[in-house]
Formats: structure tokens, C-alpha cells, sequence
């Protein structure tokens, strides 16, 4: 029993953590969400450091290292903002390789692993995802339906809208498929519930900032002479920030581990990660913005674009309600087990 | 108790609505940004002033109705109720205007009464400053009698609709002797001198409501002191008195409005039994803030000071307002997070509701104090 | 528009007060609570003043007073948690009024009214009420069904088991109705919902109470040498209890003057009153025992009666959640009818 | 990161719980009140002792079997599953000894260690007095030389099995004159005496887990002073240190056990539909709560110490656990309600969960100032 990282893990994270703060400083996150492009110069970066391989297997081209790594980098993205197209593209990746045919896996998953083709993954109802993070810049979009069904496209298959979501750290985009692409034939629940794992982590890391935001403004803001830190009404807030980020971290940290180590606990796991950090996400966000007071309302503050980016991850794929409601049939099943056993 | 309108109410308001109803605003532009969304705000009071509804809570003698605090509710019911947007110059009218009535020369009345009911001056509201915060008496910026003027230089923010405005409310510290709260003065400063530049305070919406003030050696003359030197702190209170009084019926009016929008999408989605259970809770709060509002007049009207009812309705309002708006994402879906679409203005504007006008942990504090006579805490530096 | 009371009604509240301060002090509550039995004396005094009688009318030997008169004497008994049946024989009453024969209403109202009949309300299923406040003393017992049919019978008719609840201020019982009685054949909503509002307005007397006893202690107890009421942990905790409450008054008061004045939303107004005043029983008086720390936890504290009380009367007649079940269906008629116009 | 047992740890699981499987306590008494029961307990702790289960975390020197902390926390962990009670002297067991191995002689260790794990002398805790609260340094209890002893006078409370324990571990006021948490010294108590009285204190379940002491110059020897004179403070420390650490995952796995109990209940009732979301967030909570107590230990296995997760476990613990038995009463029904039923005792004993063992307004300003370092406030009175 052991709930650390190993040294390579906390390399790994140590490494993101520098470069990202190096390389994806505030100011420069704020630029490219203002101008709505991509960082174009930084992707290229993580992509010679092969983070968008990360999770996938060696014989496609990556560095088949496991979920727990991906999960290290996508918390630290997540910490970053940094406005690049990770998220989308490994969450893309993991459906295809768990549940794709070979040809398509062949097809998508070494350009996904070295970053030069990109991937979404949206939920589709009737064929339609109304809201995919990355599709407007993606070359290949998997759509899965809530049925277990679904399908991988090449963008051009497709039809694609591009939104202006409120979160232009990324791009987005309203979906259809109509009878493109292929049918995905394997196990799509094993691969959507490793992606909702990976989202869970980010927010992990969007909440961890957050607090570390909040908790450097009020160190520092004074109000009647004394650190707006020192009263309850603030310290207090902060300890149930920190509250709800242990809370979404530990169930992630777990669920990434089931994927590799007890799939068979992979979709209470996955459920319960996402369901915690979709309602840390929301909940800790909207505390940082709330503890800087009048700043943390204003676009220059940056806490913004934290809550903005909870916002969309908080529902993709998935959001707390609907992932209870996953848990409740998981729970109900296993009490009717056992009532019959 | 009697939770009916009077004859005279009830008259009151159908005047009121069926004006509205002939007198829709002209069609919001669409474009031209924010000048021409100001604009046809002004516009729209100038409307209002035509047809004696600008400001009906001002006494008759200053160009209003006379109206009495319900039909003043009523008033700010049934613009909210109509979607039709606040007149232009709200700050004057609700505030600017009520203070002077109570604090001004018949000089000041004559001169700035008229021209804040036709819109045809705008006043902002030069109180808070960047370190301020809710500490009133630790203002900092400095007025210094200079022959019969007073020189002003500090730094405000949250001034909205500064770029518009003709006066600023201002007040600043006018002798840095005395007791922080002893030392301010009430000021009207004329935002048309160079020495005042206004630079906007762009929001996590987006847009720029609210402005900050750098104020470089402006000189305002000692007729434009409201209320005299050194009664400042006396004065703004007055104004902030008047702050929430009537604005709270716009609000839980549209909030109500909000929540019934959000019904009918639920219900057009299929989501009404799903969220049925949190939809209730949100009506159940709508209704308790319209029911606080009114007993809050009610004790106004029956022992000449509001209840606790103002804090509590405000808190209840914004925290209720962010709930909603948080709801909506489930329910609306992609829209809700799609940049430029109402509901996800909605969603980012409301996180400010909890923080403008008194922040809910302020607003605690007062309940605490004032209304259940818990102690203050004494901090020590 | 006028959101006060009528001179007459403050009477009736001041009278109550200071009548029940003095006669039902805590330790006399304690000393019947401790025994299990109801306060003879006390009830005695209370039937002579017409309180069991204040809002049934005159043809039946009431007072004829309204709905907002029981309200007032509601709530001042739920902030004394004077151990009398004053509650169940008016809910009863309420029902019985609204919606029992002639014939029954002339048998059991005058007794009622003058307080020599007792009488208690439950709602069953198939026939049984679980938990029926007042059941083990009432001479006469009426059962309410969720599908809006009811009974009413005298206790011989029914089997009657007594109940120790947590809360040994008052009687409780099963009770099953078999087929004795008769069935109610009037307006049997319109009778719970007054009866739903008549709790609401106990709760909104047992949070005002519970308010009260907190705000005391907190300005007294001392902690690093300041009043614990000092501390903003604490302080805004009882703002959020005033909060509650005065949300759950506002909405019992707004039912009880819908009841008399507008029927026609009152089921709505109750429905309201009900979800408002359950939810802040529960919170408020859990509220009071935390901020009393350690002593709150304790039998001689006294606060424990109000938690106990606001749990069995968050429940009675259908807890938060089913009300707002209701509402949620009102509303949803209201936006069928308005698409549908 | 490797959430399985390693072979050894799972050895000892499975040793123990065979162990429990064929070694059930006697039948719980149903009548005899208090005193049959804790005999119950203490015959309980008998059982494990003969067997080498009572403190399987002491070192083998001291009869235990120097189990590793996930063996300490699988033991509770079992103790929890099994559904048998704690060894009659829990306090003795967890704190007492764990505090004598650190700051005892040899001949204190000597006379004491044995009759605490073989449950002949049971232990009490005498640090709470009703005027401190969570403020130790505040304690008022004195102890004055004279001669060889020590004479003590002071109220204390919040006492668990005062009336069964031969000894007490009593933190007093030895010096009057040094500064607040200077001057008080660790004494170890004979209950059996006069000058000691025990009072029940009957909490809101009606029962009395806990007892006030009333101390009127009772005598205490130098021999018993734990950690000598004035240094009470750092030992107090080392006691309330070990508080946490077992226990949590004893009651961590009673949480599970009540919602496995309430799920079924629910689906026996058809509520499972009704009910789903708040039965899974309280699972989710549950979880989380077993993750962050692995995780704290880790974090102790591996730097020594422990992470900020011992506050958070226990706030979301007594949280969740509040949650958990109102949402009973929802899904329950009367039963929650009829006094002497396992659901309303455990509704009642809920609300000592954030009170008992540093509230949650305390855990937080722990969490505040020692795991995020916001600063401290410094009140003036």
C-alpha cells in the first residue's frame, strides 16, 4: 500500500511543473486566449518531448507510459492553462486505442503520439456532439454516444462548426457525423472512462492554482490594516478549497490507477473522479474569484480564465449529475448482488 | 397583513404598464458598442422624462410623482417585468438626486436636480479606491483648499459609467488630522477637466462596466461641497442608504424572469423531472426574496427604518442568482459556455453579484452586528 | 401591500410570549420531556384562553380567527416547545373542517376546539401511518392518503401503537385505520395544505428559538479571551441561520395569508412553506447545537429539544424534498399551460 | 503508487481476520446499562490480549507486535469490518502508552505498559476544562508542591470513562507565574482517591459516553510526572498526536457500513431512483475518505510526518457522517426517529462529530495556518 509517486512520476511532474511555469507564464497564456490562437511555439515544444504520446502504447508510436503519467501531465496543463491542444488530442487517443479497429489505430495514433495530427473527443446525441473541445483544429474526432456506441472521423468526414466557447484557451466545435467515418468495435466504455480520468485530472490542476492564487492574494491583500487571509470568512474558504481539490485529487489519483492496476474498478472509479473534480472545479473556482474580491472579477486578475476553463471541463464528457447517476445504477447493482448472494 | 395592491396601487401600476406597453425603447443596437448601447439608453430616459416616469419616487416639486415606497417597487417591478433597461443616469437618479434633496444647498437642488431627471447630465459615483475595499474611512485620496477651490488627487475604482458622466460623487479626505472618518468630505466634481482621465475596468465578461478615476490635481470649487467640510462620511452614507432600496424589485424581478426562462428550456428539453427538485428550490428562493423585499418596505413605511431584510435579500439574491445561472449549463447545455450567448453572460456576470454592492462576507458582518448584536471582532495588526 | 401584522395580531403574539415564557420555562419543558408526560396544567390554561380553538369557527365553538392567528400561536409554541398537544389537535381540526362530513365536523370540532377532544393527523399508506405526532393521546385521529383521500376516525376504530420518538415532548403512534372511520369526502388538499402551514410556522418559532439561544451563548462564551461570537466562523454562521429563518418565515406567512385570502395559490404557498421551514428546522438546529461546541452536545444544554423537535416536524405531513417534488409539478403545469396559450 | 497489500501485509489481514472470524465477543448484554456493557468491552479486550490483538502497533518489547502503520490501519480497519467493539481501554491503548514509550522512565514504562494492554487498569484523559475549550494554554487546573507531591486542584471534562479508569493523564498548572503554555505539567492521576469525583455527563443521545472530574486537592508523586515538571505542554502534544491516526480508519470503515446499510434499506424501500444522487456523492465522499487516510499514511511512512490530510479526514468524516444519518431519516422513515433505534442514536451521536476531537471551525483554522500558511489573526480582547 503505497499512495505516492514513484521518482520517475515525480520527475516527470517536477519537469512539466518548470517548463510550464518557464514557458506558459500568465501573460503569455492571456495573449494567445485573447487573440484566440493556439501556442503554437510551445506545442511544438511538448511535442519533441513526446507528451502527447505519453499514454500511447509503443507499437503506435508512443511511450506507452501509463495512465497515472498521463494524469501527472495533464494536472500540470491543467495548473498552466497553457493553451495548446493536449487535452483534446490524448483524450481522442485513448478511445481509439481501446476501442478502434487496428486499421484505425494504425491510421490515427502515431500522428496523435507525435503531435502532428490532432483529436477530439465529444459526446454525441443522435450523432450530433454540440460542444467538442479541440474539434475546430482537430484532423480526427471520435463521437460517442451515451448507448456504448460510437464513431472515428477524419475531420473532413465530418461536419464542423467552430464555436467561440467562453473558455479561447482552446478551440471548440459543434460536431455532426452524420454516416462518416468508422463504427469504433472495442470496449468504448474502458476507453471514455480512461478519458473522463484524464479531464478529472486537469481540473485537479486548474483547482490546485486556484488555490495557490488565492492563497498568495490574501497572504497579501490587507483590509482594515490586517491580511484579508487572517479572517475566517477568508481562511475558511480557502481550507474548503483545499477541502474539495484533495477530495477530486485522491478519487483521480485512484482512478488513474485502477485503469492499469483493477480495470474491473475502472467505471465506479472514473465516475467518482469526475463527478469530484466537476463539482471541485466549479466550487473552488468560483471561491477564488469570490476571496479576491472586486479584483477577481476583472479580466487582468487571470483567476478568470481558471473558472472558465472548470466551466467547460466540468460537463465534457460527462458532468457530476450524470456521473452520480452512473455510481447509483453501479451501487444498485451491487446491492441486488448481494441481496441474491 | 395584507399581501394585495391598494386601489391606488393597483391604478399606479396599470398606468405604469400599459405606458409600457405603448413605449417600447427604441430596438437595441446591435452594434456600435458600448457608446451606442449608452446611447440608446439615454435615449430611453429622455422617454421616460417626456412622459413623467423617470423618476416617480422624487417628490413633485423636483419633477417626480411623489410616489410612495410600494408604487416605488411597483415602478422597478414593472421595468424589470417589461425587459426594458434602466434609464441611463441611474446613479443620479437614485443616488446623486436623493442625496442632494437631504444634504444640498437650494443652489445645488435648482442647478442639478433638472438635468439629472432629463439625462441630460450623468453622474457616477467616486467612493471605493483600490485599497479600500469596504474600509470606507481608509480612503486616501487627498483634497487641499486652494483659495476658494479644493485641489483633488487620488485614485477611485468601480466608477460605472465614468466616461458618461458630467459630476462624480466623490468623496475624499480633506484634513489628514483628524479621526479617519472625521477627515471627508462630499464633493461634486466635474469630470470634464483634464485632470481626470478615466480608464475602463474591463470585467471577466468581457465588457467594461466600471471604470477606474486617476485624478491629477482636479479643482473643484467650495459651492460644489455637499453637506460641508468634514461631514462626508454623514453624507455618503445617505447615498448609500438609497443604494439598494429600490434597485432590489429590478432585480428579483429579472431573476425571476431568468428562472422562468430557464423552466421553459427545461421543460422544452426534456429535464423538468430530472431537475425538478433544484428548479423548485430556485423558485422557492425567488419567492422568499420577493417576500423579504416587500417586508422590508413594509418596515420602512411602518417604522421609518428598513428591517434586516436589505442584507439578508441581497445575499440571498446574488447567491441565488449564481446558483440559477450555474444550473442553466446542465440544463441549457454548449450554449451556456458559448462566448456571446445570454446565458453565459449570465453566468460570468453573476459572479460579481456576490461581490459588488457589499460582498457577501461584508454583508454577513453587518448582519452579525447590526441586526443580532454579536460583538465586532478587534483585530490587532 | 402590507407585509405586518394587525394590531390584534401582535396582541395575540405578545400575549403568547410572555404568557408561555413564564409557564413553560426550560426547566419546566425538560422536567415533562424527561418523564414523558404532557404539560396538564399548562394545557389546561391554554384551553381556557381558546387556543386549540383560535381558527376553527364559530358554528363549531371556535374563535373563528384566521389562518395567520394560528400561525402566531404556532410558532410561539415552537419556540417554547411547550410539552401540550396544541399542534396535532389543530392540524386535525384543520382537516376535519375542510373536509369531513357535517355530521363529523359537528362530532368532533366543539371538543377540539375547547380542547377536551384531542386530535392528531397522519399521513399513511395503505391504510398506516408510521409516525402520527399526538397519535397515542388523540381521541379522534385523521389519515390522509397520498392520492388525496382521507379518514377520519375515533381511536377505538383504529389500532393505535404508542411510539417513543426522540422528541418525548409529545405523544407518538402507529396507527393503522383498517376500515374504520369514515372516509373524508370534502376538500382534503385544501386541509393539509393549512395544516402544512401551521408546521411551517412551529418550525419558523423553533429556529427563532434556537437563534436566540445561540446569539446568548455566543456572546458570552469566551475563547483566547473574545466572545466566540466575535469570530467570524461563528458570526456568520448565525447569519446564515437568521437567513434560513427568515426565509422559512417569510414563506409560512405568505401561505397562511394565501390560505384566507388567495386559496387559490395556496397549495403552491404551502408546498413552499413547507420545503423552506423543513430544510431550515434541520439546519438551524444543527446550527445552534455546533456553535455551542462541546456544551451543545449536552442533555442539560437544553438546545437538543429543538433539533429533536425541528426533526420530527421536518418530516410531518412530507418532508422537504416531496414538497418541493410538488412544486416542481406546479411548475411544471404553469409552463404547459403558458406554451399551450 | 500501489494501492494492493504487499504478501506480508496481506498475511496479517487475513491472520486477523480468521482470528475474528472464530473469536466473536461474547453477545452484547441487553440490559445492565453502562456498567454491563463496558464489562462487556473489557472482556472484549481480554480476548485480544490473550490472543496478542490488543495493540498489535506496540513494539514486540512492550507485548505487542510491532505492526507496520498500514498493519495499524488494516487492524482497524478489521476491528471496523468485523463489527466488534474497541478494546475496553481504547485511550489507554492509543494514547497513554504510545505517550509513555516516548516521554517515560524505565520503571514508569515497567509498572505501567502491562496493565494497560492487558485491560486491568483502564486509562482516562484529563486535558479539556470547560472554560478552555480548544484552547490549552488556557488550562486552570493547579498543581502545587508539597514535599514529595503534588497537590492538584481544577475541573476537568469531556472525560471518557472516567468512572472505569485507574488513572488519568492530567495536564495541570505548575507554575503560575511562567508563560501560558510554560507552566503546566503531565501528571499521571490515581483515580482512587477522594479527592477525585466523577460526574456523568449526559450527552444529547442520553446516554453518557463522557464525564466531568471534579479535583479537590488530590495527591499526586513525583514518580508520576511524565516528562517532567513544566514540559506538559510537548507531552500533551505527543498525546493528542496519536489521536487520530487508528481510530480514523476504524471509523472510516463504520462510515461504509452505515451507507452499505442505508443503500439496502433504500433499495428495500424503492428509493434507490429517488435517492441516487445523494446516496452516490455520499460514496464518493466515503472513498475519498479511505483515499486520503492510505494517503496520509504514506506521507508518514515516507517523510516521517504526516501530509495536511489527518484535519481533512476528520472534517469530511464528521461531515459526511451528518450527511449520512439526516439523509436516513429521509429514506428510513419513523424508524430514524423512534428513540432506542440504531438509526436515531446515530443521528443524535452525528452532531458530536464536529464538536468531539477539535471542531471543524478548529480543523480548519488547523488547515488555514499550518497547511496553507495563511497568517494567523491576532484578536485584541
Amino acid at each position: 500500500m503505497d499512495f505516492g509517486f514513484t521518482d520517475d512520476q515525480r520527475d516527470i511532474q517536477r519537469t512539466a511543473r518548470d517548463l510550464l511555469s518557464e514557458r506558459a507564464k500568465p501573460e503569455r497564456v492571456r495573449e494567445h486566449a485573447e487573440s484566440g490562437r493556439s501556442d503554437s511555439e510551445l506545442w511544438r515544444e511538448l511535442c519533441e518531448l513526446g507528451w502527447p504520446g505519453i499514454a500511447v502504447s509503443e507499437e503506435y508510436g508512443g511511450q506507452g507510459l501509463g495512465r497515472i503519467e498521463l494524469s501527472i501531465l495533464c494536472e500540470e496543463l491543467g495548473r498552466s492553462l497553457a493553451p495548446v491542444p493536449f487535452l483534446a488530442s490524448v483524450l481522442a487517443a485513448t478511445v481509439i486505442e481501446h476501442s478502434a479497429s487496428e486499421a484505425a489505430r494504425e491510421r490515427w495514433l502515431p500522428g496523435i503520439a507525435s503531435g502532428e495530427t490532432l483529436g477530439a473527443l465529444g459526446v454525441a446525441v443522435d450523432g450530433t456532439a454540440e460542444l467538442v473541445v479541440g474539434g475546430a483544429e482537430a484532423q480526427v474526432i471520435v463521437l460517442v454516444e451515451d448507448d456504448g456506441t460510437g464513431r472515428v472521423l477524419a475531420a473532413e468526414e465530418a461536419e464542423v462548426e467552430k464555436i467561440a466557447s467562453i473558455d479561447p484557451t482552446r478551440t471548440a466545435a459543434r460536431v455532426s457525423a452524420g454516416d462518416g467515418g468508422e463504427a469504433l468495435d472495442g470496449d468504448v466504455a474502458a476507453g471514455v472512462d480512461r478519458a473522463l480520468v484524464a479531464v478529472s485530472s486537469e481540473l485537479v490542476g486548474v483547482c490546485d492554482r486556484a488555490l495557490e492564487m488565492t492563497v498568495a492574494y490574501v497572504k497579501e491583500r490587507k483590509q482594515f490594516g490586517v491580511p484579508v487571509g487572517a479572517y475566517q470568512a477568508v481562511s475558511h474558504r480557502c481550507a474548503q478549497m483545499l477541502l474539495e481539490t484533495e477530495k477530486a485529487r485522491s478519487t483521480a489519483a485512484f482512478a488513474a490507477w485502477t485503469a492499469d492496476a483493477d480495470p474491473e474498478r475502472l467505471a465506479e472509479a472514473a465516475a467518482m473522479a469526475k463527478a469530484a473534480a466537476s463539482d471541485a472545479g466549479r466550487e473552488v473556482t468560483a471561491s477564488a474569484i469570490q476571496a479576491h474580491g472586486g479584483i477577481g472579477f476583472t479580466w487582468e486578475a487571470d483567476v478568470h480564465w481558471l473558472y472558465k476553463r472548470a466551466q467547460l471541463d466540468a460537463v465534457l464528457l460527462g458532468g457530476a449529475g450524470s456521473q452520480r447517476a452512473r455510481l447509483a445504477g453501479i451501487l444498485a447493482d451491487r446491492v441486488r448482488a448481494s441481496a441474491a448472494a | 397583513m395584507d399581501l394585495t395592491f391598494s386601489p391606488q396601487e393597483t391604478a399606479f401600476r396599470d398606468e405604469l404598464r400599459a405606458w409600457l406597453a405603448a413605449n417600447a425603447p427604441a430596438p437595441e443596437p446591435s452594434d456600435g458598442g458600448e457608446d451606442a448601447h449608452y446611447a440608446w439608453r439615454r435615449d430611453w430616459q429622455r422617454r421616460l422624462y417626456d412622459a413623467g416616469w423617470a423618476a416617480p419616487a422624487w417628490p413633485t416639486e423636483y419633477g417626480g410623482r411623489g410616489a410612495s415606497l410600494t408604487e416605488s417597487a411597483i415602478y422597478f417591478e414593472e421595468i424589470g417585468r417589461a425587459r426594458v433597461p434602466m434609464a441611463a443616469n441611474v446613479l443620479g437618479l437614485l443616488l446623486g438626486g436623493p442625496t442632494l434633496m437631504v444634504w444640498g444647498t437650494p443652489e445645488q437642488k435648482e442647478r442639478y436636480l433638472p438635468p439629472i431627471l432629463s439625462g441630460e447630465e450623468i453622474w457616477c459615483q467616486g467612493f471605493s479606491e483600490p485599497d479600500a475595499g469596504s474600509d470606507l474611512a481608509s480612503l486616501k485620496t487627498r483634497a487641499v483648499k486652494d483659495g476658494d477651490d479644493w485641489v483633488v488627487t487620488g485614485q477611485k475604482v468601480w466608477t460605472s459609467g465614468a466616461q458618461y458622466s458630467k459630476w462624480c460623487m466623490l468623496v475624499a479626505r480633506s484634513d489628514s488630522e483628524a479621526a479617519k472618518h472625521k477627515g471627508l468630505t462630499y464633493f461634486l466634481m466635474d469630470m470634464e477637466q483634464d485632470a481626470v482621465q478615466v480608464r475602463p475596468l474591463r470585467q471577466i465578461t468581457g465588457e467594461a462596466e466600471f471604470n477606474e478615476l486617476f485624478i491629477e490635481e482636479a479643482r473643484i470649487p467650495d459651492a460644489n461641497i455637499v453637506g460641508g467640510v468634514g461631514n462626508g462620511w454623514k453624507v455618503a452614507l445617505t447615498t448609500l442608504m438609497n443604494e439598494r432600496a429600490g434597485l432590489g424589485f429590478a432585480l428579483q424581478i429579472r431573476l425571476r424572469q431568468l428562472l422562468d426562462d430557464l423552466i421553459a428550456k427545461a421543460a422544452e428539453r426534456g429535464m423538468l423531472e430530472r431537475y425538478g427538485d433544484a428548479l423548485a428550490e430556485l423558485h422557492v428562493r425567488c419567492e422568499s426574496i420577493r417576500l423579504l423585499a416587500w417586508k422590508g418596505l413594509t418596515d420602512v413605511e411602518r417604522y421609518g427604518q428598513p428591517g434586516p431584510e436589505g442584507s439578508l435579500v441581497k445575499w440571498l439574491w446574488s447567491d441565488t442568482n449564481q446558483r440559477l445561472t450555474q444550473l442553466a449549463v446542465d440544463i441549457v447545455g454548449a450554449e451556456a459556455l458559448t462566448s456571446g450567448e445570454s446565458w453565459s453572460y449570465e453566468l460570468l456576470r453573476a459572479r460579481g453579484n456576490t461581490i459588488e454592492g457589499g460582498t457577501t462576507e461584508v454583508l454577513k458582518n453587518i448582519i452579525a452586528e447590526r441586526v443580532l448584536g454579536l460583538p465586532r471582532l478587534k483585530v490587532a495588526a
